[in-house]
């Protein structure tokens, strides 16, 4: 078997933060393929939430939309929009986000909104969806994004979803029900928040990383954890799941 | 009561310019079919309303049919960008568009709202993000507790437009799958059509089904494979290979013209 | 996760003296069973909370175990009077009540309010009437039109117990027929129990069914007939009869003390 | 065939009144077997409405409850009682709604809360209800009510659900959607509202009753039409209709 790749490796990372989660709430793309390989690996009774109303769904195939047939038809109970953002979002009856973004910042805000001035975009994304109340509501967050001074950035362009705002306390300020964000996951290793700043620290780093290769790939002035970890490697089991998965 | 009629007479008579037009379908059950004839009616100015605005709404942007856009997430599901929609925004190709944009739980609460005939709705959202100062949100405090929460006004679309799997010969409409918002944005808009894969004898009930009396419609219009290519649970596929080809015909303003004018316009021409 | 075990057992760990206790069900699934054994166990100053308190929580006042009754029509549907809330409310037998009475809509906004885990929902109610003045409701403004409009406060029961056809070995619960606001109660509530008619292997979709996944309950109990003299439908039949012969048996103190002692507490000295 | 009693007429008259109906909401006793009257002898597609949730119930036979399982299993649609409320009678989709009370007014309001004072009740009677919204915001109601002192009073003992409150233009101030109720028709007669006074005018009496009955009935100063009509008889077909449908 040929080794990880960065991305085989951050998905991996992201399915195992899934082990001992009942709920998960994703989109789609590389967090939906997480959870599914966690659903195959670690935790089989992992409760997958689309935003299109699926609540259990057990797909087979990685979705190419949230709305795919396969997820209604797997689910144990499909709801309307209405009622999966009132019912079961906004009350945090669900234990983990996936997020992704265009943009993140040291405090874990994201941007999926616009890249440049709102009213005269560079590049117009595609907006919030359900992320903002998700976000807040959700138990915890983790974020699942790829590493680079693109993404990784010392002041958003738009603050589409909060992580922790401006620093420890915002959230509660905010009125928002939800822990925050986590864990990021992205291809280089996992940034988790201070407790007492709120700001990311960078805490493990996959194999063959180093320290440098995550501060270049940030627009910020990247903290570092005193006891920084080094990624297990992915198992054959691991990634011959996730390699079948893929194939489908 | 339901009128049963030819989806260009449904149009004909429901939408007209200026008018706020709502063709939902969550993924599922998108009216494809319905837009498309829309636009070969050559419907202008409109203010189109959508929680996902995409393949289809990135199509009726990108022929200047609109005026304004209210939404909350424009992307092509699993794909990436809406080419037209971000030309729109960006370059004001063909025209420029006017934006409001809401989150998800915003925009299905502005349909509660509408479809309740309610003023506003409240939810606990916005807070702390930049959609807040750039869109039509209020914050109120409850009577009770005095938290702050957000209050979003109803939606009330001119027309909403839905397809679903069939409808009965008195215009009683169900679909199954995913049930998105279409319910609520048919109940809070003024006038509704609803495209149907078939007319049946009798609406046999079926799990998970939504059924909308026909009484509160005013047309339904026969009109097989109108979701595609999103697809109706149980008749049609979705044609996701579509949905990755439209990120190329997309991309160029030209190639997106010639495809339009073939696949969409150009059925007008041979009617 | 919902935990599958024995009515006794469940009612023992979910139901408190002095809880808070919604028992939902309208007309159709009323969870009769369960509030009999809340009543063997001997729950004391309970607040009652229910829409429609018929005859389940007739019995469940006559025998003295509410402090306070929450709900919005007290009444034998299509018989008459509830005589043992009568007697409470008229005369303190067996012991003053303290009650606060709100409309259908109201009483439907606040359990989903409490579903939604916000503090309050708007409604177009109450305007004119006595209600207003007699119950907890207050009115706000509309941050966008200036209309008037009534806020009812969240219902956030300690407990929510109701009955359905069915539930999995894994607790999904599956209902049918008339939903009443069951799957609102349970979710607006800290606990909840459902009892039901049978345990099946796998959840057959089924139309017109409610699912509610037994990852947001505690408890679910076997309780075959746990809905007579109200039904399931498609397994019990509602025993009409029956509430009409209700309305001898309560009319007198000692013959309704009589009948509970038969039919209700002394199933628990044959235990 | 025996003559029609008093009750029978009633339930005539009220059947009548949806001859040219396409939505009626009901709830059990003489409105329910009313509009199933309705639907067997005047208006087959009238579309039937129970508080319980059933839109478009065909019961075969009179239910004695609004949840039994005919209204259910023979429905078009079955919603949820918050939808019910919120989407179907609050934005006043309903045309007709009939309803009934233990006190009416002169300006039709309506008394189902309690006969003495709130806090040291005579009568407890049921409470409201769906009646306040439902007679705040369907098209216009229908009040079908035994007539007597007891029941048509000077005074309510408490205003359950509004009629026309204190007089014209009140129901515009308190924000209803609804006309109002347009008819009372009761064991012995018909009862209007004016458009200038909106107090209820006596427009029609059954056959054999008289003026002084109906003034003899009523608790206040009743006024009575100039045009006083005199209610068509049951026809053999309306009277069979009935007396089967009771029978089943």
């Amino acid at each position: 078997m040929s080794e990880a790749s960065a991305d085989e490796v951050q998905t991996i990372v992201a399915a195992r933060a899934l082990a001992h989660t009942k709920t998960v709430f994703i989109g789609v793309g590389r967090p939906s393929t997480a959870a599914i390989l966690a659903r195959m690996v670690h935790n089989p009774s992992l409760v997958l939430v689309y935003e299109s109303g699926a609540i259990g769904a057990k797909p087979f195939h990685i979705p190419l939309s949230i709305g795919d047939g396969e997820l209604a038809a797997t689910a144990d109970a499909v709801v309307s929009v209405p009622e999966m953002f009132n019912d079961w979002i906004g009350p945090g009856r669900i234990e983990v986000a996936f997020l992704s973004a265009a943009q993140i910042d040291r405090f874990a805000n994201l941007n999926s909104t616009v890249i440049g001035d709102y009213d005269h975009p560079v590049t117009r994304l595609p907006g919030a969806g359900g992320a903002p109340e998700i976000a807040a509501n959700c138990e915890r967050v983790i974020v699942v994004i790829p590493h680079s001074r693109r993404t990784f950035v010392e002041r958003l362009d738009f603050v589409t979803t909060v992580g922790y705002a401006d620093g420890p306390g915002a959230r509660q300020r905010l009125g928002m029900r939800g822990r925050g964000p986590t864990a990021v996951i992205t291809d280089l290793g996992v940034l988790e928040p201070d407790p007492s700043s709120a700001q990311l620290v960078l805490t493990q780093l996959h194999e063959g990383v180093t320290v440098e290769n995550a501060r270049d790939a940030t627009g910020w002035d990247l903290a570092v954890a005193e006891q920084l970890s080094v990624t297990e490697p992915p198992s054959d089991t691991e990634l011959d799941a996730l390699r079948e998965l893929l194939a489908r | 009561m339901a009128e049963i009629v030819s989806l260009p007479e449904a149009v004909a008579e429901l939408v007209r310019d200026g008018d706020s037009v709502a063709l939902e379908g969550f993924t599922h059950l998108i009216p494809f079919a319905a837009g498309h004839e829309v636009l070969r009616q050559g419907r202008r100015e409109l203010e189109l309303i959508r929680m996902t605005p995409d393949v289809l709404y990135d199509q009726m942007i990108g022929m200047g049919a609109a005026r304004r856009l209210v939404f909350s997430y424009g992307g092509n599901p699993g794909v990436g960008s809406l080419h037209r929609f971000r030309d729109a925004i960006e370059h004001g190709w063909p025209a420029p568009i006017e934006i409001e944009e809401h989150s998800h739980a915003g925009m299905a609460n502005r349909y509660l709202a509408g479809a309740a005939d309610l003023p506003f709705a409240v939810l606990r959202g916005y807070a702390g993000t930049d959609l807040a100062a750039h869109t039509n949100v209020r914050f109120i405090e409850c009577p009770y507790t005095g938290e702050r929460l957000a209050a979003v006004a109803a939606l009330a679309p001119d027309v909403a437009i839905v397809h679903a799997q069939e409808a009965d010969h008195a215009g009683n409409v169900q679909l199954w799958g995913i049930p998105g918002v279409q319910k609520e944005a048919v109940l809070a808009a003024t006038r509704s059509l609803v495209t149907v894969e078939q007319i049946v004898e009798r609406l046999e009930p079926r799990p998970g089904a939504v059924v909308i009396p026909g009484w509160v419609l005013d047309a339904v219009a026969l009109t097989p494979r109108g979701s595609q290519p999103s697809y109706s649970l149980g008749i049609t596929e979705r044609d996701n290979d579509f949905y990755r080809r439209w990120d190329a015909i997309s991309r160029d303003r030209d190639a997106f013209l010639a495809w339009m004018a073939e696949h969409v316009l150009g059925e007008v021409l041979v009617r």
